[in-house]
């Protein structure tokens, strides 16, 4: 889990490196929330098809698809715009994931409209049986669009609860509006309990608890085929995205920072060890960013590719 | 015959049966009512939706990307413009993800004037579906087309938006579907839901055949030397009936169906056009960027040299709504007598 | 009240029989909620402007409009679509009043679109100060679009609360579809409470207590400048519209017939007395019906008006 | 000279003072952000909004009820298409009430290409907005015109949209708004926001004056004699550009920057058509159902026997989206290069 976790940190600090550097217009991610998206990934359960779980994610999802077991390569080429960029062959901003392959849905750039596909999938997963469910994320400022209260009425219909795994990871803003400026809730989790809809707000900046707690909520929908909605405290570790400058906010909680003093003071991993896993990782992505630095943009005629999907 | 509500609800069945369609849901789509033109009675996989537009287009993104077929219903075109950046999304969902996921889903909803349908029961939505890429439009003006373009939409790979013109949801066909017994009133008895308690009823399918339309395919209702007429939809029928009539004024009109709104048969308008040298537009969405504009921008574009007279086009009137009374909505949309004046007076135009 | 709710029962059934006789394409609007309407009407705070209430209306509202003092043949005329039709021209369906020297907004077919609306004049009222607050009405099948949600969020923002009484006339339908098939909250009113807004069900049967439960909540708002969430049951008497038959359904209560019984048990009117108003306003609207019948139309030419407003 | 985003800041706050403006608010529109493009800074009346667009619009068409005067901000068109049922219902409200009922209120939001803003911060909304009636549309294309639209459109009775072409809200312009400083630094000092803690910051407003463009009056940017190119928003200076370097090719194009979109200035468009024979329509929409297609139609149905070559339309691909690759952003929406061949091309269009 730390490995992932400093992996997925090391990856947006790349990326934040590589827009700085004039290697990509705009870098959006998730470093402050590796705690509860590397447990996310590796409770999912990973393949295509209504069987495994589908995941209909925000726009800081890295660590989440690192931990299914994708190479980062991937997301050094999308911000960079690259005709090999794999989840949008150079037409979307970083951040914005899919793999069809994974049951991974695209990120699409609309907050908020990711709560009203997740129904579909998951209706379709409650047909066809087994335990495999959906899971939708995005954040707290998002929650005013009406499409998180389609998603509690969605999922909530007596008699057609849908097994879905509905969480908002809230790190009190939205690009500059302060959380408690808007919200009359006293938890964005209180909106699930109006519909009976299991709720929780946990910790999402400490890794143990937060896999616990989405360990016994993903079981809780996988068995009972019904909704659950989990609110996770989480921090904005380098503001909203580069369009706020991406530099390190000194006054939140640093997940990883925090995980590393509590592995470090149980012995469980000494200072020289996190370092040196930091080092490789950042040589190893420092590595491929030279790699996608020479890789080809997508060429002109190739907007018209796609439109459609035909029939092979 | 079958009227198009029939025609299109037996297509469904077919669909149901033969295509893979997992699910034909929206707002009072399921049983009791099979839905406000009674389109959906009887099919096994129809649901009530929540009152939510928004959720049901969704909802049906999510059961395409699942491996479902979905076709949802807005219950009318009217009540479909919170859902935009949705259909947007379903549209640029397999350009966006390079070509990794691809939408199979139909999006049915009834559209257009002709039955005193007021502000919201009259929207047409064809000029706003054909700004929206990555989609396929489809629209029938008569059962059979609609029986065979709702099997070819069901087909579909892609996201395909199908406009029903709900003027013409009860005009019985011409042709007959495939499977359709002799007997309109045996076809009644068949597949329309009873009066009153129907918590016991089942419908009786006939033996159905498959048809399709192909998407992309117009057709030549009526063929004429002197001037081309495209339309779809309600006015369709409006306009074959004026070039009928105008024959006997020797006026010899060509009036091409074009069915399919994206992607569209241009190859067949630009042949009629070659040979007649004048054309009219003719639908009833409002006229300020209509979809009949991009028709004229095209025929002008490839065609300009060869025309004997202006394209025109033959619309709604751009007022922010279609009025309760008579008098009200037969100012604001195409009747006939309009189209008929129309195609009259560009026969005969001369410079 | 009493005579308001039977004047507003007998304005409806002859709107359902002008619809029968073909003097008019389509029939909706309020049999079974008077008891609910009337006291709402009552209640407000009539006239122009901030200082006053608003009303964003439901279709179903004949009563409230009428016990704010509204004559009954504006009603007819747009029924039957003529050009004195005071509310829209003989342009919109039955049951869509508009009264801007009442603050009465234009109904809108749109379902719920009225509860994005209300923030806008209650933020107006709450800056304005004084006591005017804004009251959105709708049906319970239309709490599922966002828009409902929409409307909690931006009413009980900290520091930001609006005066606004928000309300859903449940009916238990949406055209044909049944709310407990649709519904996973418990009560509707539940969703205020996530948003710390008070919020409560109440019978909107029962004109009495409609209108006590009323009169608390409109003081709340009118004092606290706080939103309050009010669902009031009521029936559907005609069933939804013309397009479903609107004939009488048999197993509904009748507010009004519950209410007579009332009134006559405990001798505060007669049936004799009763039958003789209901008889009254009968003949009263039957011989208006005949004079809205040979009124024209609007001129066709007319559609070019109002599209935009001009100063004067 | 200031920026088109000081310009209408400057606007909204002479609208704040003179003009009773109430409230100017959206997505991070209020303090400290000020706007995602520094447009709403400093500005007394603007605030922070809940992240929803529908919100936004259901809440300026309130406030505009009970007699303010909303200036809304979607921060992004991109992000408006969930609310167009709202804004045909803003644009329907004073005609489905007789009149008895008008609003006004003020949408303001950036569209366009230009800052490889991928497929979700590229969007036009002329097409869809134009298709809309009841609204005023308007769209600047220097910092003047941006200053004297937005006057204008506080000042109006009715919905009026504001586009913002977002690829020239940092450029400055060639004429001084009424009142600003002399010094560019200086005026920045005043009205710019500083970096850091701006919790203790207020603007220092200069002395503006009234300053008026009239709401459907298009501008003759350059005048010209053989082909006539109308544009707005961000490919108005490339057509301006192109025109002056065609000059010299022995080409003499006239340019006409629209200004509104509706209502549009028809006279000053045909005036110019009659003396050229030949027009070009550049927008950046997607060309399906595109207004410029509208502009087209109207040539043909008044001018067709006055033109000397078709009437052209340079639009946006109609392809799903503006992908975020350079190679990508300059094939998709027309570029310098494209503008200028096209008008090239028109000019010596021969049958
Ligand atoms: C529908 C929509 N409106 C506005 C935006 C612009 N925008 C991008 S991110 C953002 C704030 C999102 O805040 P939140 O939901 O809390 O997520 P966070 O970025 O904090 O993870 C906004 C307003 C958008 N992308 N989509
Ligand atoms: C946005 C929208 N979608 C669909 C409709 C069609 N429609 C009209 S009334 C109705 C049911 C409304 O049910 P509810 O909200 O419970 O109100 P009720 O009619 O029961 O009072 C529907 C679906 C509409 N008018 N608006
Ligand atoms: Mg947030
Ligand atoms: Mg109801």
């Amino acid at each position: 889990m730390h490995d992932l976790m400093v992996k997925a940190r090391v990856l947006e600090e790349r990326l934040i490196q590589m827009y700085k550097q004039g290697h990509g217009y705009f870098w959006i991610g998730g470093p402050g929330e590796e705690a509860f998206n590397v447990p996310l990934g590796l409770l999912m359960k990973k393949g295509q098809g209504p069987a495994h779980d589908y995941l209909h994610a925000h726009y800081r999802q890295s660590a989440t698809v690192l931990a299914l077991g994708e190479e980062p390569i991937g997301a050094l080429r999308q911000m960079k715009n690259t005709a090999t960029d794999p989840y949008s062959g150079g037409r979307n901003f970083a951040g914005h994931f899919s793999r069809r392959e994974w049951n991974i849905a695209p990120v699409s750039s609309p907050i908020e409209v990711q709560y009203a596909m997740a129904p579909g999938t998951a209706l379709v997963q409650k047909r066809h049986g087994g335990d495999g469910i959906s899971i939708v994320t995005g954040g707290d400022a998002g929650t005013a669009e009406g499409d998180f209260a389609s998603c509690l009425v969605w999922s909530s219909r007596p008699g057609n609860e849908l097994p879905l795994l509905i969480i908002v990871t809230n790190n009190k803003w939205g690009i500059s509006t302060p959380a408690e400026t808007q919200h009359g809730e006293t938890r964005v989790s209180d909106r699930g309990k109006a519909f009976n809809i299991r709720s929780k707000t946990i910790d999402g900046n400490d890794p143990i608890t937060a896999y616990q707690e989405l360990k016994e909520a993903m079981e809780y929908v996988r068995k009972e085929r019904k909704p659950f909605l989990m609110e996770a405290m989480v921090s904005r570790l380098y503001g909203h995205s580069s369009a706020s400058g991406a530099n390190f906010v000194g006054n939140e909680v640093d997940c990883l920072a925090q995980f590393e003093a509590r592995l470090e003071k149980h012995g469980l991993l000494t200072r020289q060890e996190m370092d040196d896993l930091r080092n490789r990782y950042t040589e190893e992505m420092a590595a491929m960013a030279r790699q996608v630095r020479d890789e080809p943009l997508p060429a002109p005629e190739t907007i018209w590719n796609h439109i459609y999907a035909e029939r092979k | 015959m079958a009227n198009m509500a029939q025609a299109v609800r037996m297509a469904l069945h077919y669909a149901e049966e033969h295509l893979g369609v997992t699910d034909i849901f929206g707002e009072d789509v399921g049983a009791p009512l099979g839905g406000v033109f009674t389109v959906t009675q009887g099919l096994k996989t129809a649901w009530n939706s929540p009152l939510d537009e928004r959720g049901i287009i969704g909802t049906a993104i999510g059961i395409a990307m699942a491996g479902g077929r979905p076709v949802a219903e807005i219950q009318f075109a009217d009540y479909i413009y919170n859902t935009i950046d949705l259909l947007k999304i379903a549209g640029n969902t397999c350009w966006a993800s390079h070509g990794d996921w691809n939408l199979p889903m139909v999006v049915k909803t009834p559209v257009g004037s002709g039955i005193r349908g007021s502000i919201y029961h009259s929207h047409s939505f064809d000029a706003t579906a054909t700004h929206i890429p990555g989609w396929k439009i489809v629209i029938p003006s008569n059962p059979l087309d609609a029986y065979g373009l709702m099997i070819s939409a069901c087909q579909e790979l892609n996201p395909v938006m199908y406009l029903e013109p709900k003027a013409l949801l009860r005009v019985k066909g011409e042709e007959r579907i495939p499977g359709e017994p002799e007997d309109d009133r045996q076809l009644s008895k068949m597949i329309d839901a009873p009066l009153g308690d129907r918590s016991q009823w089942k419908a009786q399918w006939p033996q159905l055949e498959a048809y399709a339309v192909p998407i992309g395919k117009g057709k030549v209702v009526r063929e004429g030397s002197q001037v081309t007429v495209v339309s779809y939809g309600r006015t369709l029928p409006l306009c074959k009936k004026a070039a009928d009539e105008l024959a006997s004024q020797g006026v010899d009109a060509e009036v091409i169906d074009l069915r399919t709104l994206w992607p569209y048969d241009w190859e067949l308008i630009k042949a009629s056009i070659e040979k007649t040298g004048r054309v009219l537009y003719v639908n009833e969405d409002t006229e300020v960027t209509n979809f009949g504009e991009h028709l004229v921008r095209r025929t002008v574009e490839e065609l300009f040299y060869k025309l004997l007279a202006p394209p025109r086009l033959l619309a709604g009137k751009f007022v922010p709504g279609i009025g309760l009374a008579d008098t009200l909505e037969m100012a604001s949309v195409p009747q006939q007598g309009d189209i008929t004046a129309a195609i009259h007076a560009l026969a005969g135009e001369q410079p």
